[in-house]
Protein backbone atom coordinates (compact mmCIF):
# COMPACT_ATOMS: atom_id res chain seq x y z
CA UNK A 1 0.00 0.00 0.00
CA UNK A 2 2.02 2.95 -1.33
CA UNK A 3 0.79 6.23 -2.28
CA UNK A 4 1.23 7.91 -5.94
CA UNK A 5 2.60 11.39 -5.41
CA UNK A 6 -0.93 12.83 -6.09
CA UNK A 7 -2.04 11.08 -2.76
CA UNK A 8 1.18 12.14 -0.53
CA UNK A 9 0.15 15.66 -2.02
CA UNK A 10 -3.29 15.01 -0.11
CA UNK A 11 -2.24 13.23 2.63
CA UNK A 12 0.06 15.68 3.58
CA UNK A 13 -1.85 18.67 2.93
CA UNK A 14 -5.04 17.20 5.03
CA UNK A 15 -2.00 16.42 7.90
CA UNK A 16 -0.65 19.69 8.08
CA UNK A 17 -4.29 21.33 8.32
CA UNK A 18 -5.00 18.89 11.38
CA UNK A 19 -1.82 19.72 13.29
CA UNK A 20 -2.92 23.55 12.65
CA UNK A 21 -6.11 22.66 14.05
CA UNK A 22 -4.45 21.38 17.00
CA UNK A 23 -2.44 24.12 17.75
CA UNK A 24 -4.93 26.42 18.37
CA UNK A 25 -7.10 23.48 20.22
CA UNK A 26 -3.82 23.07 22.42
CA UNK A 27 -3.35 27.24 23.05
CA UNK A 28 -6.31 28.78 22.11
CA UNK A 29 -6.86 31.21 24.79
CA UNK A 30 -10.26 31.16 25.11
CA UNK A 31 -13.36 28.44 24.81
CA UNK A 32 -15.12 29.38 21.43
CA UNK A 33 -11.31 29.56 19.70
CA UNK A 34 -10.84 25.66 20.89
CA UNK A 35 -14.69 24.67 19.82
CA UNK A 36 -13.81 26.45 16.42
CA UNK A 37 -10.94 24.55 15.79
CA UNK A 38 -12.29 21.27 16.90
CA UNK A 39 -15.01 21.79 14.02
CA UNK A 40 -12.92 22.90 11.55
CA UNK A 41 -10.61 19.66 12.54
CA UNK A 42 -13.71 17.68 12.35
CA UNK A 43 -14.87 18.91 8.57
CA UNK A 44 -10.74 18.58 7.75
CA UNK A 45 -11.03 14.99 8.95
CA UNK A 46 -14.75 13.98 7.16
CA UNK A 47 -12.27 15.09 3.72
CA UNK A 48 -9.74 12.37 5.04
CA UNK A 49 -12.51 9.65 5.35
CA UNK A 50 -13.44 10.50 2.10
CA UNK A 51 -9.91 10.57 0.81
CA UNK A 52 -9.73 6.98 2.24
CA UNK A 53 -12.74 5.69 0.39
CA UNK A 54 -11.07 6.85 -2.68
CA UNK A 55 -7.23 5.39 -1.65
CA UNK A 56 -8.96 1.71 -0.60
CA UNK A 57 -11.73 2.26 -3.67
CA UNK A 58 -14.47 1.24 -2.04
CA UNK A 59 -17.39 2.93 -1.71
CA UNK A 60 -17.92 1.88 2.01
CA UNK A 61 -15.75 4.38 3.81
CA UNK A 62 -18.32 7.15 2.49
CA UNK A 63 -21.03 5.88 4.76
CA UNK A 64 -18.72 6.58 7.70
CA UNK A 65 -18.22 10.24 6.55
CA UNK A 66 -21.48 10.76 6.05
CA UNK A 67 -22.56 10.09 9.48
CA UNK A 68 -19.29 11.41 11.02
CA UNK A 69 -20.15 14.99 8.78
CA UNK A 70 -23.80 14.98 10.58
CA UNK A 71 -23.06 14.25 14.08
CA UNK A 72 -20.30 16.46 14.56
CA UNK A 73 -22.30 18.94 13.67
CA UNK A 74 -24.89 18.51 16.38
CA UNK A 75 -22.08 17.97 18.86
CA UNK A 76 -20.83 21.41 17.95
CA UNK A 77 -23.81 22.70 17.91
CA UNK A 78 -24.51 21.27 21.66
CA UNK A 79 -21.05 22.24 22.83
CA UNK A 80 -22.17 26.07 21.36
CA UNK A 81 -25.43 26.60 23.13
CA UNK A 82 -23.80 25.39 25.94
CA UNK A 83 -21.73 28.41 26.11
CA UNK A 84 -23.87 30.84 24.58
CA UNK A 85 -26.08 29.10 28.02
CA UNK A 86 -23.50 30.47 30.25
CA UNK A 87 -23.11 34.26 28.83
CA UNK A 88 -26.52 35.64 29.64
CA UNK B 1 10.95 -4.84 9.45
CA UNK B 2 7.59 -2.67 8.39
CA UNK B 3 4.98 -4.71 10.07
CA UNK B 4 7.10 -4.71 13.23
CA UNK B 5 7.41 -0.71 13.24
CA UNK B 6 3.44 -0.02 12.64
CA UNK B 7 2.12 -2.96 15.40
CA UNK B 8 4.78 -1.38 17.78
CA UNK B 9 2.93 2.71 16.96
CA UNK B 10 -0.70 1.48 17.11
CA UNK B 11 -0.04 -0.46 20.62
CA UNK B 12 1.61 2.61 21.77
CA UNK B 13 -1.15 4.60 20.85
CA UNK B 14 -3.76 2.19 22.07
CA UNK B 15 -1.39 1.65 25.78
CA UNK B 16 -1.02 5.29 26.05
CA UNK B 17 -4.34 6.30 25.86
CA UNK B 18 -5.57 3.45 28.42
CA UNK B 19 -2.75 4.43 30.53
CA UNK B 20 -3.95 8.41 29.99
CA UNK B 21 -7.08 7.71 30.86
CA UNK B 22 -6.14 5.88 34.02
CA UNK B 23 -3.57 8.26 34.93
CA UNK B 24 -7.04 10.87 34.75
CA UNK B 25 -9.06 8.52 37.15
CA UNK B 26 -6.32 8.60 39.51
CA UNK B 27 -5.07 11.95 39.24
CA UNK B 28 -7.80 13.92 38.72
CA UNK B 29 -10.04 15.58 41.77
CA UNK B 30 -12.80 16.48 39.54
CA UNK B 31 -15.81 14.41 39.04
CA UNK B 32 -16.27 15.76 35.42
CA UNK B 33 -12.77 15.36 34.56
CA UNK B 34 -12.68 11.83 35.83
CA UNK B 35 -15.62 11.26 33.25
CA UNK B 36 -13.72 12.60 30.45
CA UNK B 37 -10.75 10.54 31.32
CA UNK B 38 -13.08 7.68 32.04
CA UNK B 39 -13.86 8.15 28.44
CA UNK B 40 -10.41 8.27 27.30
CA UNK B 41 -9.21 4.75 28.78
CA UNK B 42 -12.62 3.18 26.74
CA UNK B 43 -11.44 4.01 23.84
CA UNK B 44 -7.66 3.01 24.28
CA UNK B 45 -9.10 -0.42 25.23
CA UNK B 46 -11.63 -0.62 22.28
CA UNK B 47 -8.72 0.43 19.91
CA UNK B 48 -6.56 -2.43 21.60
CA UNK B 49 -9.61 -4.82 20.97
CA UNK B 50 -9.51 -4.02 17.25
CA UNK B 51 -6.24 -4.85 16.79
CA UNK B 52 -6.19 -8.06 17.78
CA UNK B 53 -8.42 -8.79 15.12
CA UNK B 54 -6.28 -6.69 12.67
CA UNK B 55 -4.45 -8.67 9.92
CA UNK B 56 -1.80 -7.84 6.97
CA UNK B 57 -3.59 -7.17 3.06
CA UNK B 58 -6.94 -7.92 4.59
CA UNK B 59 -9.57 -5.95 3.51
CA UNK B 60 -12.93 -4.77 6.24
CA UNK B 61 -15.69 -7.94 6.81
CA UNK B 62 -18.11 -6.41 3.91
CA UNK B 63 -18.53 -8.94 1.10
CA UNK B 64 -19.04 -6.06 -2.28
CA UNK B 65 -20.04 -7.65 -5.88
CA UNK B 66 -17.91 -9.33 -6.86
CA UNK B 67 -17.52 -12.17 -4.66
CA UNK B 68 -13.96 -12.72 -5.26
CA UNK B 69 -12.36 -14.39 -1.67
CA UNK B 70 -10.17 -11.68 -0.38
CA UNK B 71 -8.55 -12.08 3.13
CA UNK B 72 -10.73 -10.71 5.82
CA UNK B 73 -10.00 -9.22 9.38
CA UNK B 74 -11.45 -10.79 12.06
CA UNK B 75 -14.94 -9.90 12.29
CA UNK B 76 -15.53 -11.14 16.02
CA UNK B 77 -13.28 -8.44 17.89
CA UNK B 78 -15.07 -5.90 15.36
CA UNK B 79 -18.53 -6.85 16.80
CA UNK B 80 -17.44 -6.87 20.77
CA UNK B 81 -16.43 -3.52 19.93
CA UNK B 82 -19.52 -2.61 19.00
CA UNK B 83 -21.03 -3.43 21.56
CA UNK B 84 -18.91 -2.14 23.99
CA UNK B 85 -18.82 1.35 22.11
CA UNK B 86 -22.63 1.74 22.88
CA UNK B 87 -22.69 0.43 26.23
CA UNK B 88 -19.66 2.95 27.29
CA UNK B 89 -22.38 5.80 26.53
CA UNK B 90 -24.87 4.17 28.24
CA UNK B 91 -22.00 4.11 31.13
CA UNK B 92 -21.48 7.61 30.62
CA UNK B 93 -24.76 9.26 30.78
CA UNK B 94 -25.83 7.21 34.12
CA UNK B 95 -22.53 8.65 35.43
CA UNK B 96 -23.06 11.71 34.23
CA UNK B 97 -26.49 12.17 36.07
CA UNK B 98 -25.45 10.97 38.92
CA UNK B 99 -22.71 13.62 39.21
CA UNK B 100 -25.77 16.45 38.61
CA UNK B 101 -27.46 15.00 41.54
CA UNK B 102 -24.74 14.90 43.65
CA UNK B 103 -23.82 18.47 42.61
CA UNK B 104 -27.75 19.43 43.40
CA UNK B 105 -27.03 17.86 46.85
CA UNK B 106 -23.85 19.54 48.03
CA UNK B 107 -22.44 22.06 45.40
CA UNK B 108 -19.46 20.97 44.85
CA UNK B 109 -17.71 18.66 42.01
CA UNK B 110 -14.29 18.45 43.71
CA UNK B 111 -14.24 14.69 45.34
CA UNK B 112 -12.54 15.42 48.63
CA UNK B 113 -14.97 18.21 49.42
CA UNK B 114 -17.87 15.98 48.11
CA UNK B 115 -16.32 13.14 50.27
CA UNK B 116 -16.38 15.50 53.67
CA UNK B 117 -19.62 17.02 53.27
CA UNK B 118 -20.81 13.44 52.52
CA UNK B 119 -19.66 11.67 55.44
CA UNK B 120 -20.75 14.36 57.62
CA UNK B 121 -23.81 14.45 56.34
CA UNK B 122 -23.93 10.41 56.98
CA UNK B 123 -22.38 11.44 60.44
CA UNK B 124 -25.36 14.15 60.92
CA UNK B 125 -27.82 11.80 60.18
CA UNK B 126 -26.92 8.70 62.33
CA UNK B 127 -25.68 10.61 65.17
CA UNK B 128 -22.37 9.98 65.40
CA UNK B 129 -19.25 12.18 65.80
CA UNK B 130 -17.43 13.03 62.29
CA UNK B 131 -15.11 10.39 61.47
CA UNK B 132 -11.82 11.68 61.66
CA UNK B 133 -9.59 12.22 58.26
CA UNK B 134 -7.86 9.69 56.46
CA UNK B 135 -5.22 12.65 55.25
CA UNK B 136 -2.62 12.75 57.95
CA UNK B 137 -0.42 15.93 57.68
CA UNK B 138 2.82 14.21 58.35
CA UNK B 139 3.91 11.06 57.23
CA UNK B 140 1.39 10.29 54.19
CA UNK B 141 0.00 7.33 55.89
CA UNK B 142 -3.33 7.04 58.10
CA UNK B 143 -2.69 5.67 61.83
CA UNK B 144 -3.92 2.49 62.79
CA UNK B 145 -6.55 4.14 65.59
CA UNK B 146 -8.14 6.03 62.72
CA UNK B 147 -8.92 2.59 60.64
CA UNK B 148 -11.22 1.28 63.39
CA UNK B 149 -14.08 4.05 65.11
CA UNK B 150 -16.48 6.64 62.90
CA UNK B 151 -17.90 4.67 60.42
CA UNK C 1 0.54 3.60 5.79
CA UNK C 2 2.63 4.14 8.64
CA UNK C 3 3.25 7.67 8.20
CA UNK C 4 -0.30 7.83 8.49
CA UNK C 5 -0.74 6.08 11.33
CA UNK C 6 1.73 7.13 13.47
CA UNK C 7 0.56 10.95 12.55
CA UNK C 8 -2.89 9.80 13.88
CA UNK C 9 -1.78 8.66 16.89
CA UNK C 10 0.53 11.18 17.75
CA UNK C 11 -2.38 13.35 17.62
CA UNK C 12 -4.74 11.46 19.49
CA UNK C 13 -2.37 11.11 22.08
CA UNK C 14 -1.33 14.95 22.35
CA UNK C 15 -5.14 15.44 22.65
CA UNK C 16 -5.59 12.97 25.14
CA UNK C 17 -3.48 14.93 27.27
CA UNK C 18 -4.63 18.31 26.22
CA UNK C 19 -8.42 16.77 27.69
CA UNK C 20 -6.69 16.29 30.80
CA UNK C 21 -4.47 19.01 31.16
CA UNK C 22 -6.71 22.00 29.59
CA UNK C 23 -8.43 23.99 32.85
CA UNK C 24 -11.46 24.74 30.44
CA UNK C 25 -14.16 22.15 30.68
CA UNK C 26 -15.79 22.81 26.99
CA UNK C 27 -12.68 22.58 25.47
CA UNK C 28 -11.80 19.13 27.71
CA UNK C 29 -15.19 17.87 26.14
CA UNK C 30 -13.97 19.39 22.55
CA UNK C 31 -10.49 17.30 23.07
CA UNK C 32 -12.33 14.52 23.80
CA UNK C 33 -14.34 14.34 20.92
CA UNK C 34 -11.44 15.19 18.95
CA UNK C 35 -9.97 11.73 20.67
CA UNK C 36 -12.55 10.10 19.17
CA UNK C 37 -12.99 11.49 15.52
CA UNK C 38 -9.21 10.44 14.96
CA UNK C 39 -9.64 6.74 16.80
CA UNK C 40 -12.74 6.92 14.33
CA UNK C 41 -10.35 7.52 11.00
CA UNK C 42 -7.83 4.99 12.79
CA UNK C 43 -10.29 2.40 12.90
CA UNK C 44 -11.28 2.78 9.48
CA UNK C 45 -7.77 2.66 8.59
CA UNK C 46 -7.47 -0.80 10.00
CA UNK C 47 -10.44 -2.13 8.29
CA UNK C 48 -13.60 -1.72 10.80
CA UNK C 49 -15.59 0.40 9.06
CA UNK C 50 -18.37 -0.44 11.07
CA UNK C 51 -16.46 0.24 14.45
CA UNK C 52 -15.41 3.42 12.91
CA UNK C 53 -19.10 4.59 12.11
CA UNK C 54 -19.62 3.64 15.58
CA UNK C 55 -17.38 5.47 17.18
CA UNK C 56 -17.82 8.70 14.82
CA UNK C 57 -21.76 8.23 15.53
CA UNK C 58 -21.18 7.92 19.86
CA UNK C 59 -18.05 9.23 20.30
CA UNK C 60 -18.20 12.35 18.60
CA UNK C 61 -21.82 13.24 18.20
CA UNK C 62 -23.63 11.54 21.09
CA UNK C 63 -20.92 11.91 23.96
CA UNK C 64 -20.17 15.58 23.45
CA UNK C 65 -23.58 16.52 22.88
CA UNK C 66 -24.50 14.38 26.76
CA UNK C 67 -21.52 16.07 28.18
CA UNK C 68 -22.20 19.80 26.71
CA UNK C 69 -25.93 19.24 28.18
CA UNK C 70 -24.28 18.16 31.48
CA UNK C 71 -22.04 20.89 31.64
CA UNK C 72 -24.73 23.40 31.21
CA UNK C 73 -26.79 22.13 33.95
CA UNK C 74 -23.73 22.20 36.05
CA UNK C 75 -23.03 25.89 35.45
CA UNK C 76 -19.79 25.24 34.26
CA UNK C 77 -20.30 26.35 30.87
CA UNK C 78 -19.61 29.69 31.18
CA UNK C 79 -17.52 31.81 29.48
CA UNK C 80 -14.65 33.28 31.22
CA UNK C 81 -14.24 37.38 29.23
CA UNK C 82 -11.47 36.62 26.82
CA UNK D 1 2.89 11.29 48.01
CA UNK D 2 -0.56 9.69 46.80
CA UNK D 3 0.54 12.07 43.30
CA UNK D 4 3.50 9.77 43.40
CA UNK D 5 2.49 6.53 44.35
CA UNK D 6 -0.31 6.91 41.69
CA UNK D 7 2.26 7.76 38.87
CA UNK D 8 4.13 4.78 39.89
CA UNK D 9 1.68 2.62 39.64
CA UNK D 10 0.13 4.10 35.87
CA UNK D 11 3.75 3.74 35.02
CA UNK D 12 4.05 -0.03 35.62
CA UNK D 13 1.11 -0.46 33.96
CA UNK D 14 2.04 0.90 30.59
CA UNK D 15 5.50 -1.16 31.14
CA UNK D 16 3.18 -3.92 31.81
CA UNK D 17 0.63 -3.95 29.05
CA UNK D 18 3.99 -2.72 26.56
CA UNK D 19 5.87 -5.94 27.66
CA UNK D 20 2.91 -8.51 27.15
CA UNK D 21 1.48 -7.04 23.73
CA UNK D 22 5.49 -7.12 22.87
CA UNK D 23 4.97 -11.02 22.91
CA UNK D 24 2.17 -10.82 20.30
CA UNK D 25 3.19 -10.92 16.76
CA UNK D 26 1.52 -7.69 15.51
CA UNK D 27 -1.52 -9.08 13.28
CA UNK D 28 -0.67 -12.34 12.92
CA UNK D 29 -3.10 -13.61 15.65
CA UNK D 30 -4.36 -16.97 14.75
CA UNK D 31 -8.23 -16.89 13.47
CA UNK D 32 -10.16 -19.91 14.53
CA UNK D 33 -13.61 -18.41 15.37
CA UNK D 34 -13.22 -15.70 12.92
CA UNK D 35 -12.07 -17.36 9.94
CA UNK D 36 -14.79 -20.32 10.20
CA UNK D 37 -17.36 -17.40 10.58
CA UNK D 38 -15.90 -15.59 7.40
CA UNK D 39 -16.17 -19.06 5.48
CA UNK D 40 -19.65 -20.07 7.13
CA UNK D 41 -22.06 -16.79 7.29
CA UNK D 42 -22.38 -15.75 3.72
CA UNK D 43 -24.15 -19.35 3.14
CA UNK D 44 -25.86 -19.85 6.63
CA UNK D 45 -27.07 -15.86 7.04
CA UNK D 46 -26.97 -14.50 4.20
CA UNK D 47 -25.69 -11.42 5.35
CA UNK D 48 -23.25 -9.44 3.09
CA UNK D 49 -21.91 -7.81 6.06
CA UNK D 50 -20.24 -10.14 8.23
CA UNK D 51 -19.86 -8.44 11.62
CA UNK D 52 -23.55 -8.01 11.40
CA UNK D 53 -24.42 -11.56 10.74
CA UNK D 54 -22.10 -11.67 14.27
CA UNK D 55 -23.86 -9.15 16.27
CA UNK D 56 -27.25 -10.67 15.19
CA UNK D 57 -27.12 -14.47 14.11
CA UNK D 58 -24.35 -15.66 16.18
CA UNK D 59 -24.00 -13.61 18.93
CA UNK D 60 -27.70 -12.95 18.97
CA UNK D 61 -28.36 -13.10 22.72
CA UNK D 62 -25.30 -10.81 23.51
CA UNK D 63 -27.27 -8.14 22.07
CA UNK D 64 -30.56 -8.67 23.62
CA UNK D 65 -28.23 -8.51 27.04
CA UNK D 66 -26.59 -5.61 25.35
CA UNK D 67 -30.02 -3.89 24.81
CA UNK D 68 -30.80 -4.86 27.71
CA UNK D 69 -28.02 -3.14 29.50
CA UNK D 70 -28.71 0.29 27.93
CA UNK D 71 -32.49 -0.09 28.35
CA UNK D 72 -31.13 -0.13 32.26
CA UNK D 73 -28.36 2.43 32.09
CA UNK D 74 -31.21 4.96 30.50
CA UNK D 75 -34.37 3.96 33.03
CA UNK D 76 -31.83 4.22 36.08
CA UNK D 77 -30.45 7.74 34.45
CA UNK D 78 -34.11 9.02 34.28
CA UNK D 79 -35.16 7.52 37.59
CA UNK D 80 -32.30 9.70 38.90
CA UNK D 81 -32.54 12.79 37.09
CA UNK D 82 -36.50 12.90 37.80
CA UNK D 83 -38.77 15.42 36.43
CA UNK D 84 -38.76 18.66 36.47
CA UNK D 85 -41.06 21.15 38.12
CA UNK D 86 -43.81 22.84 35.45
CA UNK D 87 -42.78 26.34 36.62
CA UNK D 88 -39.02 25.83 35.94
CA UNK D 89 -37.27 28.49 34.25
CA UNK D 90 -36.71 27.24 30.37
CA UNK D 91 -33.34 27.91 28.27
CA UNK D 92 -34.38 30.46 25.49
CA UNK D 93 -35.03 29.58 22.39
CA UNK D 94 -32.09 29.54 19.91
CA UNK D 95 -31.04 31.94 16.83
CA UNK D 96 -32.72 32.18 13.20
CA UNK D 97 -29.84 29.77 11.87
CA UNK D 98 -30.02 27.56 14.19
CA UNK D 99 -34.30 26.89 14.16
CA UNK D 100 -34.32 26.88 10.57
CA UNK D 101 -31.25 24.90 10.28
CA UNK D 102 -33.02 22.60 12.94
CA UNK D 103 -35.95 22.12 10.80
CA UNK D 104 -34.05 21.94 7.57
CA UNK D 105 -31.79 19.41 8.88
CA UNK D 106 -34.90 17.02 10.19
CA UNK D 107 -36.45 15.10 7.77
CA UNK D 108 -32.56 14.57 6.30
CA UNK D 109 -31.32 13.40 9.43
CA UNK D 110 -34.38 10.85 9.80
CA UNK D 111 -33.87 9.47 6.07
CA UNK D 112 -29.89 8.99 6.84
CA UNK D 113 -31.13 7.00 9.98
CA UNK D 114 -33.54 4.73 8.45
CA UNK D 115 -31.19 4.18 5.44
CA UNK D 116 -28.16 3.30 7.79
CA UNK D 117 -30.10 1.33 9.70
CA UNK D 118 -32.15 -0.72 7.17
CA UNK D 119 -28.83 -1.16 4.88
CA UNK D 120 -27.39 -2.46 7.97
CA UNK D 121 -26.78 -5.93 6.68
CA UNK D 122 -25.22 -4.50 3.00
CA UNK D 123 -23.30 -1.96 4.36
CA UNK D 124 -21.42 -0.72 7.42
CA UNK D 125 -23.53 0.64 9.96
CA UNK D 126 -26.80 -0.71 11.48
CA UNK D 127 -29.13 -0.70 14.14
CA UNK D 128 -26.90 0.85 16.61
CA UNK D 129 -25.56 3.82 14.52
CA UNK D 130 -28.49 4.50 12.71
CA UNK D 131 -30.57 4.63 16.66
CA UNK D 132 -27.86 7.34 17.34
CA UNK D 133 -28.68 9.17 14.36
CA UNK D 134 -32.29 9.47 14.86
CA UNK D 135 -32.12 10.45 18.74
CA UNK D 136 -30.15 13.33 17.10
CA UNK D 137 -32.58 13.57 14.57
CA UNK D 138 -35.35 13.88 17.58
CA UNK D 139 -33.06 16.26 19.19
CA UNK D 140 -32.12 18.83 17.23
CA UNK D 141 -35.45 20.51 17.48
CA UNK D 142 -35.41 20.49 21.10
CA UNK D 143 -31.83 21.82 21.61
CA UNK D 144 -33.37 25.17 18.99
CA UNK D 145 -36.74 25.29 20.61
CA UNK D 146 -36.39 24.58 24.48
CA UNK D 147 -40.17 24.59 24.91
CA UNK D 148 -40.55 21.55 22.21
CA UNK D 149 -42.96 19.31 24.30
CA UNK D 150 -41.19 15.75 24.70
CA UNK D 151 -43.32 13.06 24.47
CA UNK D 152 -42.11 10.76 26.73
CA UNK D 153 -44.84 8.01 26.47
CA UNK D 154 -44.75 7.61 22.98
CA UNK D 155 -41.14 7.17 22.99
CA UNK D 156 -41.41 4.79 26.20
CA UNK D 157 -43.86 3.13 23.85
CA UNK D 158 -41.89 2.82 20.82
CA UNK D 159 -39.25 1.64 22.64
CA UNK D 160 -41.53 -1.11 24.31
CA UNK D 161 -42.82 -2.51 21.19
CA UNK D 162 -38.92 -2.43 19.35
CA UNK D 163 -38.14 -4.59 22.58
CA UNK D 164 -40.86 -7.24 22.10
CA UNK D 165 -40.62 -7.68 18.59
CA UNK D 166 -36.72 -8.53 19.21
CA UNK D 167 -38.24 -10.95 21.45
CA UNK D 168 -40.83 -12.28 19.28
CA UNK D 169 -38.80 -12.59 16.64
CA UNK D 170 -36.63 -14.84 19.20
CA UNK D 171 -39.22 -16.96 20.56
CA UNK D 172 -40.57 -17.22 16.86
CA UNK D 173 -37.37 -19.13 15.66
CA UNK D 174 -37.76 -21.07 19.21
CA UNK D 175 -41.44 -22.49 18.10
CA UNK D 176 -40.33 -23.42 14.59
CA UNK D 177 -37.81 -25.80 16.43
CA UNK D 178 -34.49 -24.24 16.14
CA UNK D 179 -32.46 -22.14 18.70
CA UNK D 180 -33.31 -18.79 20.24
CA UNK D 181 -32.97 -15.79 17.81
CA UNK D 182 -32.27 -18.08 15.25
CA UNK D 183 -32.64 -16.73 11.74
CA UNK D 184 -35.73 -17.20 10.41
CA UNK D 185 -37.12 -16.79 6.52
CA UNK D 186 -35.59 -17.32 3.36
CA UNK D 187 -31.74 -15.92 3.14
CA UNK D 188 -32.37 -14.18 -0.47
CA UNK D 189 -29.46 -13.74 -3.01
CA UNK D 190 -26.42 -12.16 -1.07
CA UNK D 191 -26.21 -7.78 -1.17
CA UNK D 192 -30.04 -7.32 -1.65
CA UNK D 193 -31.95 -5.30 0.22
CA UNK D 194 -34.67 -7.81 1.12
CA UNK D 195 -31.82 -10.82 2.12
CA UNK D 196 -30.58 -12.11 5.39
CA UNK D 197 -33.72 -13.58 6.43
CA UNK D 198 -35.06 -11.64 9.70
CA UNK D 199 -31.65 -9.87 10.42
CA UNK D 200 -33.32 -6.25 8.88
CA UNK D 201 -36.26 -6.91 10.99
CA UNK D 202 -33.87 -7.47 14.15
CA UNK D 203 -32.12 -4.32 13.45
CA UNK D 204 -34.77 -1.90 13.07
CA UNK D 205 -36.02 -2.79 16.36
CA UNK D 206 -32.86 -2.70 17.38
CA UNK D 207 -32.10 0.67 15.98
CA UNK D 208 -35.90 1.97 17.01
CA UNK D 209 -35.14 1.36 20.69
CA UNK D 210 -31.40 2.30 20.89
CA UNK D 211 -33.21 5.71 19.43
CA UNK D 212 -35.99 5.99 21.65
CA UNK D 213 -33.64 5.56 24.64
CA UNK D 214 -30.65 7.88 23.77
CA UNK D 215 -33.72 10.31 22.95
CA UNK D 216 -35.24 9.84 25.88
CA UNK D 217 -32.43 10.15 27.84
CA UNK D 218 -30.99 13.45 26.39
CA UNK D 219 -34.18 15.02 26.67
CA UNK D 220 -34.50 14.33 30.38
CA UNK D 221 -31.07 15.77 30.76
CA UNK D 222 -31.75 18.65 29.10
CA UNK D 223 -34.60 19.34 31.09
CA UNK D 224 -33.09 18.50 34.58
CA UNK D 225 -32.54 21.14 36.49
CA UNK D 226 -29.37 22.08 39.06
CA UNK D 227 -29.59 25.69 40.61
CA UNK D 228 -26.88 27.94 39.28
CA UNK D 229 -24.12 28.50 41.77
Amino acid sequence: MTLNPLELIVAAMLGVAVLLGLLRLIFGPTAPDRIVSADTISVIITAGLTGLAAWFGSALYLDVALIYGILAFVGVVALARTIEGGRQ
Amino acid sequence: MMPIEIGAVLYVGAIGLVVIGIAGIVLSHHLFRIILALVIAEAGANLLLVLSGFRWDAIAPIITGGGATQTMVDPVPQAMVLTSIVIGVGVQALALSLTLRAYGAYKTLDIRELQRRMSADLAGEAGTPLPQSLEEPVGGRPLPAAEGDGR
Amino acid sequence: MIWVAALLVAMMLVAAVTVLLVRNHIAAVAAASLVSLLLSVLFALLGAPDVAMTEAAVGAGLSSVILALALRRLGLGRVKDA
Amino acid sequence: MRNLAALVFVGGLAFLLLVIFNQFDFAQAPMVIGQGILTDAPDRVGAANIVTAVVLGYRGIDTLGEISILFAASAAAGLVLGRRRADARRDPPGGFILRSGAALLFPLMLVVGFYIILHGHLTPGGGFQGGVILAAAFFLPLLARPETPVNHAGLSIVEGGAGAVFILTGLAALLQGGEFLQPLLDNGVLGELLSAGTLPLLYLAVGLKVGAELAGLMARLADVEVDEP
